[in-house]
């Protein structure tokens, strides 16, 4: 959607009457764009609740195969990185070119520290045997469960870190774009969109962390 | 009755009355419908057609009323069927307590069936008259599906659980029995016969052995009767197209298997092969074989081997190892796509 | 009636410079922006997959002709079914009109100059051809035989065709029709010519806004069910393995949730289609404008609840049973509504029997038999019988080719004065509709009395009492393929040989009738104002006989 | 376009608020309230969804169009949600007894078969 009618770089798409019609098409677009998504990951979490609901008790246990500390610490940084989304939006309003590049760079540095904090949690997983399929070496009681767990784990948070990849390739291309002068007051429909999609990301976290890692602490 | 052409199932169980009303009510519905709104165009579309000295003056765009009828008289319609059919699925999906019960796995293509007596049956159902049966069904593989047209049942066997499914037997007879899931390759040869008999008739089969062990003619009669009910027939054949080796005049003789080795075919060989396939595989045969361990008792075991000694090749044919297949004709289900 | 300033240029489109001469070769085509360009781009490219998969299903009914089934194998024809299935839904009808016809004449009829993200549309269009391109390598390097349904745990542990590059295929395409649904709405909303309010706006406009509600909200679980199963088959871990606690029956949940409201992705558009056409064959205002609206709607939004009526024998619980039974009964009155309406409409009209009314016309009896006979798979304790038999593939053919195929050909026929300005012969066009009609009842009416009799669907081999009604099946099939093949010649014939069309050929009054045939890049030279409602066929437009 | 901007305060104040209702869901995790955390867990995270939307995604100021869009969105995934677990919960164990865990009384009658020892 970073690429939503902005035909013409300052004027407005030949198929608008105006900058307002071209704005609120966008929006309504952006917007429509998310129901989708929260469609795609509804149906993941559909199914989580569906084998959550059949296997209470072993799910409970097997959520404390993940560490809790790197998820509360992830939870954090995405949610700064939505406040500096919000500030480059903010910044790319009023125009202020150079600040607006700053937060978005800001704002891929978070994303970045949380992939990473996501990627070691993977390879923990991986040397503690706990990777479905053939390499689950888990053997405890309710084995078969745990391991389904782990198969929603790693389905759900592997499409949520993908969607933080693109976003992170979209928000490079921003800065690029910023950097030639594309945006100005009048003009910042790519960043605003780019920070609706980057909040989503955040809110589907938002409720990955408390279901996956949390049900099992008492 | 199997084979003879009509245009309308039997009705061979207590339930098939109740639903055949219900169709037909909706055949009545569907057929007043179809031909009223047929019926309209037709009229419409003649009595109204163009012409050019007609000046077409549109008199109404709509009318609440009219449209509220065609709004609330169909969900009335609807609202029957939905009730009449919702007390008939309750019957249908609530067993009897005094059912008796069968225990039936589907496996692919075939239902594998065992009486609490301990009788078992390959793609057969012998089911008293007049008695609710329940059918407890899973599956060991893929997702399949109990379905009797004559009786208007059908239920899912799932793997990883059992599902249940009841029907009374109204009327002595064959009937089909198909798999409605699709299972693969073969899902339209998972088929098979449910037997409805005469309570007495049903004690009779049910208690009655197959064939004394005593003499042998009743043996290779008894083993050649159970080598059809058990499919062995359907690999096991004489043309070189089969996909079982072939038995005739086995015995005694040398066999070359997949894995080199080569053994000579005695009881204990042809014992093995029937309880456990995969150990001894003859060379240039997929091992598709499914054991029958637990599917033949030790007399069965018997009565087949006696059959297959009792069998002499046809003719001289030469005993040398079959050429391997260049084209497997069943998919070897082992390898993963 | 539109009031409209545009000066209707007086070159009839002829000699005047429209979307097709206003630039030439291939990468004019191929990277334009043009929403009608790419109309005509997925044109070409569904009719290349409706041709596939109506060869799939010839094959099909012609092995059928035997009880042995001596035309193909077993594994052969599970894949030739399967290919009908997957091609014939994901790759023709799911996108056939919203895709062609919604893109081509959605702006137009509002009155915008193109849609609202044109980039977007051609990107649908390529996103398309991708999943097609996987569809044609797994059909190619083998094919897959796990039925159009890819039910686990057969397509995950058990079939070794290769059911992930179709899986695949069908998850990319999925996001064409999300982008395709985003792009509508949008436009629909902030792209409305002036005075054409929501009461203004074309019944055709309505359902491709109902169709794009279901491409948002539906789609994007199918891809994750396509995408799960891939995962399970691809890596081994079990998400649907009753080994690991897993359910086959969720599979199904997700599965149907979309394919459900998919179906009503097939029909509603056709539904618009036929409304467009019967008010202007008719010469006649449309019955209960609004009713059909909401009509649209409702089935849009309803559609979403009833999916359960596809496992009421799988294992699903009586009582979801019961939920499930109950609200497709609700779903059933929009459609009976819409079907009255129509009838209503010809009611003291100037009924003129031309192509497109033929198939408009077929299509409500057709559907009418299609939405009735899916009332037998609603009531519980039929479905119970019927479920996976002949009963049911019979039921969505009349759905889907009966209703779905035929207003794709109804609309093909209207708007081809204004897509290509050139007529098509009306007389061939006549008796393919009628072949069309007659061969598709004598294909699909048998398998009404099969379906009772209990012949399971997707079997090779069937017992032999069942052969006669299957060959009738088969005749009729023969006679629909030919059926299909004349319109796809005289079409292409007429590209290039058919008499020049006026603009307002069949003198219709939706805005896409004011401007020239075939229309300008910009679609009108001033944007039309709308000040009427929109089929108001009060004064009668004198009306060309055709040469 | 209509200036709509919130000021950098009013950010401060909600990202302050989403740190706090993330140290509430995490503490009130180790509490044990049986059902009550996961119901509570579930709404902490709805409403700091909701400050994210209105606030950070400025649909405080967005059309009605868009927010009936997301409302239908997360309505759907309520509705698969519920009619699935309904369904799930209301299997009857005469017609449905998952042998996962299922009733432990219940040996599969018919054994599944296990592989022969080779005959020595």
């Amino acid at each position: 959607m970073h690429d939503a009618g902005a035909g013409v770089v300052h004027g407005h798409a030949h198929q608008f009457d105006d900058a307002e019609q071209q704005y609120e098409a966008s929006s309504l677009g952006m917007w429509l764009f998310l129901a989708q998504e929260v469609l795609f990951f509804g149906a993941v979490f559909a199914t989580y609740a569906y084998y959550s609901f059949l296997h209470t008790d072993a799910f409970e246990a097997a959520s404390n195969h993940l560490s809790l500390t790197l998820g509360t610490i992830n939870t954090v940084v995405l949610i700064a990185s939505s406040l500096t989304m919000v500030f480059a939006v903010h910044q790319a309003q009023h125009g202020g070119k150079r600040a607006q590049i700053g937060w978005l760079l800001a704002t891929m540095l978070l994303g970045t520290v949380f992939l990473g904090i996501k990627a070691y949690e993977y390879t923990h997983k991986f040397h503690e045997g706990l990777v479905p399929g053939a390499l689950f070496t888990y053997s405890g009681p309710d084995a078969p469960q745990h391991q389904l767990f782990m198969c929603l784990y790693f389905v759900m948070t592997g499409l949520h870190a993908l969607h933080m990849i693109i976003g992170i390739g979209i928000l490079a291309t921003l800065c690029v774009l910023a950097q030639r002068g594309w945006f100005r007051a009048g003009y910042y429909t790519p960043v605003e969109m780019t920070g609706l999609y980057w909040h989503f990301v955040d809110l589907v976290w938002i409720f990955l962390f408390p279901l996956l890692y949390l049900i099992g602490r008492h | 009755m199997i084979g003879r052409f009509s245009l309308f199932p039997e009705q061979a169980s207590t339930v098939a009355g109740q639903i055949d009303a219900i169709y037909f009510f909706l055949v009545a519905v569907s057929a007043v419908f179809s031909l009223a709104i047929a019926a309209a165009i037709v009229v419409f579309a003649v009595r109204f057609r163009r012409s050019k000295e007609r000046q077409v003056i549109p008199t109404w765009e709509g009318l609440l009323s009219l449209e509220l009828t065609w709004t609330i008289i169909p969900f009335l319609i609807t609202l029957v069927m939905f009730f009449w059919g919702a007390r008939v699925f309750i019957t249908l999906r609530t067993p009897p307590e005094n059912a008796l019960q069968v225990y039936v796995v589907g496996k692919q293509w075939m239902w594998k069936v065992q009486h609490v007596e301990g009788k078992r049956e390959i793609n057969e159902l012998h089911v008293p008259v007049g008695r609710p049966v329940k059918l407890v069904m899973t599956s060991e593989d893929v997702i399949h599906s109990f379905f009797v047209p004559a009786f208007r049942v059908k239920q899912d066997a799932v793997p990883g659980r059992y599902t249940s499914l009841w029907f009374e037997a109204s009327k002595a007879g064959e009937y089909h029995l198909f798999c409605a899931e699709y299972c693969g390759g073969q899902h339209s040869r998972m088929i098979g016969r449910v037997i409805a008999m005469e309570p007495a008739e049903f004690q009779r089969w049910l208690s009655g052995s197959t064939g004394t062990t005593g003499n042998p003619s009743s043996m290779v009669s008894a083993g050649q009767q159970l080598f059809e009910q058990l499919g062995c027939a359907t690999c096991h054949q004489e043309n070189s197209g089969a996909r079982g080796p072939n038995l005739a005049g086995l015995f005694n003789k040398q066999v070359a298997l997949l894995d080199g080795r080569s053994v000579v075919a005695d009881e204990a060989y042809l014992r093995e092969s029937i309880l456990n396939p995969q150990a001894a595989v003859v060379a240039g045969y997929q091992p598709i074989m499914p054991t029958f361990k637990g599917l033949v008792s030790e007399e069965g075991l018997l009565q087949l081997i006696t059959y297959i000694k009792s069998l002499q090749a046809a003719d001289a044919a030469p005993d040398a190892a079959p050429a391997v297949k260049t084209h497997a004709t069943l998919q070897g289900s082992e390898e993963q796509g | 009636m539109t009031t409209t300033e545009t000066t209707v240029s007086d070159a009839h489109g002829a000699s005047g410079v429209n979307y097709l001469n206003a630039d030439y070769g291939v990468r004019s085509w191929l990277f334009t922006k043009d929403h009608k360009r790419i109309g005509l781009l997925y044109l070409a490219s569904i009719t290349i997959f409706f041709a596939l998969g109506g060869l799939a299903a010839l094959m099909i009914r012609l092995d059928l002709l035997t009880p042995a089934g001596d035309l193909v194998g077993d594994e052969t024809y599970n894949k030739l079914f399967t290919m009908h299935g997957v091609v014939m839904i994901f790759f023709f009808l799911v996108p056939s009109i919203p895709a062609v016809i919604g893109n081509f004449m959605l702006p137009l009829m509002i009155g915008a100059r193109d849609l609202a993200f044109p980039r977007l549309n051609l990107a649908s269009w390529y996103i398309f051809n991708l999943g097609g391109a996987f569809a044609l390598w797994s059909l190619l390097s083998g094919g897959v035989d796990t039925g159009w349904t890819f039910y686990t745990p057969y397509s995950t542990m058990s079939s070794n065709t290769n059911v992930i590059s179709a899986a695949f295929g069908a998850f990319i395409s999925g996001f064409a029709s999300i982008l395709t649904g985003v792009n509508f709405i949008a436009t629909i909303h902030r792209m409305r010519a002036p005075g054409m309010t929501w009461g203004r706006m074309p019944l055709f406009v309505w359902a491709m806004y109902a169709t794009s509600i279901i491409f948002v909200l539906g789609t994007p679980v199918i891809a994750i069910t396509l995408l799960l199963m891939i995962l399970e088959r691809a890596f081994h871990i079990g998400i649907f393995d009753p080994a690991l606690g897993g359910d086959p029956i969720l599979f199904q949940h997700l599965f149907w949730f979309y394919s459900h409201p998919a179906v009503y992705i097939m029909i509603l558009p056709s539904m618009g289609v036929v409304s467009e056409i019967i008010t202007c064959f008719s010469r006649n205002r449309i019955f209960g404008y609004s009713f059909i609206a909401a009509s649209s709607i409702a089935i849009a939004l309803l559609g979403f609840l009833v999916w359960g009526h596809h496992m009421f024998v799988s294992g699903q619980s009586v009582n979801a049973g019961l939920i499930f039974s109950f609200l497709s009964m609700v779903v059933a009155i929009p459609s009976a509504v819409k079907v009255f309406n129509w009838t209503a409409t010809l009611y003291r009209g100037s009924v003129w029997l031309q192509a497109p009314m033929l198939y408009a016309l077929g299509f409500i009896g057709l559907f009418t038999i299609g939405g009735l006979t899916g009332l037998f798979l609603a009531t519980l304790a039929t479905d119970v019988h019927l479920h996976d038999t002949y009963f049911v593939v019979a039921h969505f053919h009349y759905i889907m080719v009966g209703g779905a195929l035929m207003g794709y050909l109804g609309a093909i026929h209207f708007w081809w004065p204004k897509i290509t300005g050139r007529l098509y012969p009306e007389g061939l066009a006549k008796i393919a509709a009628v072949i069309v009609f007659l061969g598709f009842n004598l294909t699909f009416f048998p398998q009404f009395v099969l379906g009772y009799l209990g012949m399971p669907r997707r079997y090779h081999v069937y017992p032999d009492e069942f052969q006669i009604l299957n060959v009738l099946s088969t005749a009729g099939a023969s006679i629909l393929g030919v059926g299909y093949l004349l319109p796809l010649l005289y079409l292409v014939w007429s590209m290039r040989y058919g008499p020049k069309a006026a603009d307002n050929h069949w003198g219709a009054v939706g805005l896409e009738w004011q401007t020239t045939s075939p229309p300008p890049t910009n679609n009108f030279e001033q944007t039309p104002v709308v000040t009427g409602e929109p089929y108001d066929y009060r004064d009668p437009v004198e009306v060309k006989d055709v040469a | 376009m209509s200036q709509r901007a919130i000021s950098i305060r009013t950010y401060l104040i909600i990202f302050a608020a989403l740190m706090a209702l993330t140290a509430v869901t995490v503490v009130s995790a180790h509490v044990d309230l049986g059902r009550g955390n996961v119901v509570l867990a579930l709404i902490v995270a709805f409403t700091k969804a909701v400050l994210v939307i209105t606030y950070f995604m400025h649909l405080r100021y967005g059309t009605l169009i868009s927010r009936g869009v997301l409302v239908a969105g997360v309505l759907a995934v309520a509705l698969l949600m519920f009619l699935t677990i309904d369904d799930l919960r209301t299997r009857d164990t005469r017609t449905y007894l998952p042998f996962v865990g299922a009733l432990d009384g219940v040996r599969p009658p018919i054994a599944p078969v296990p592989p022969h020892p080779p005959l020595e």
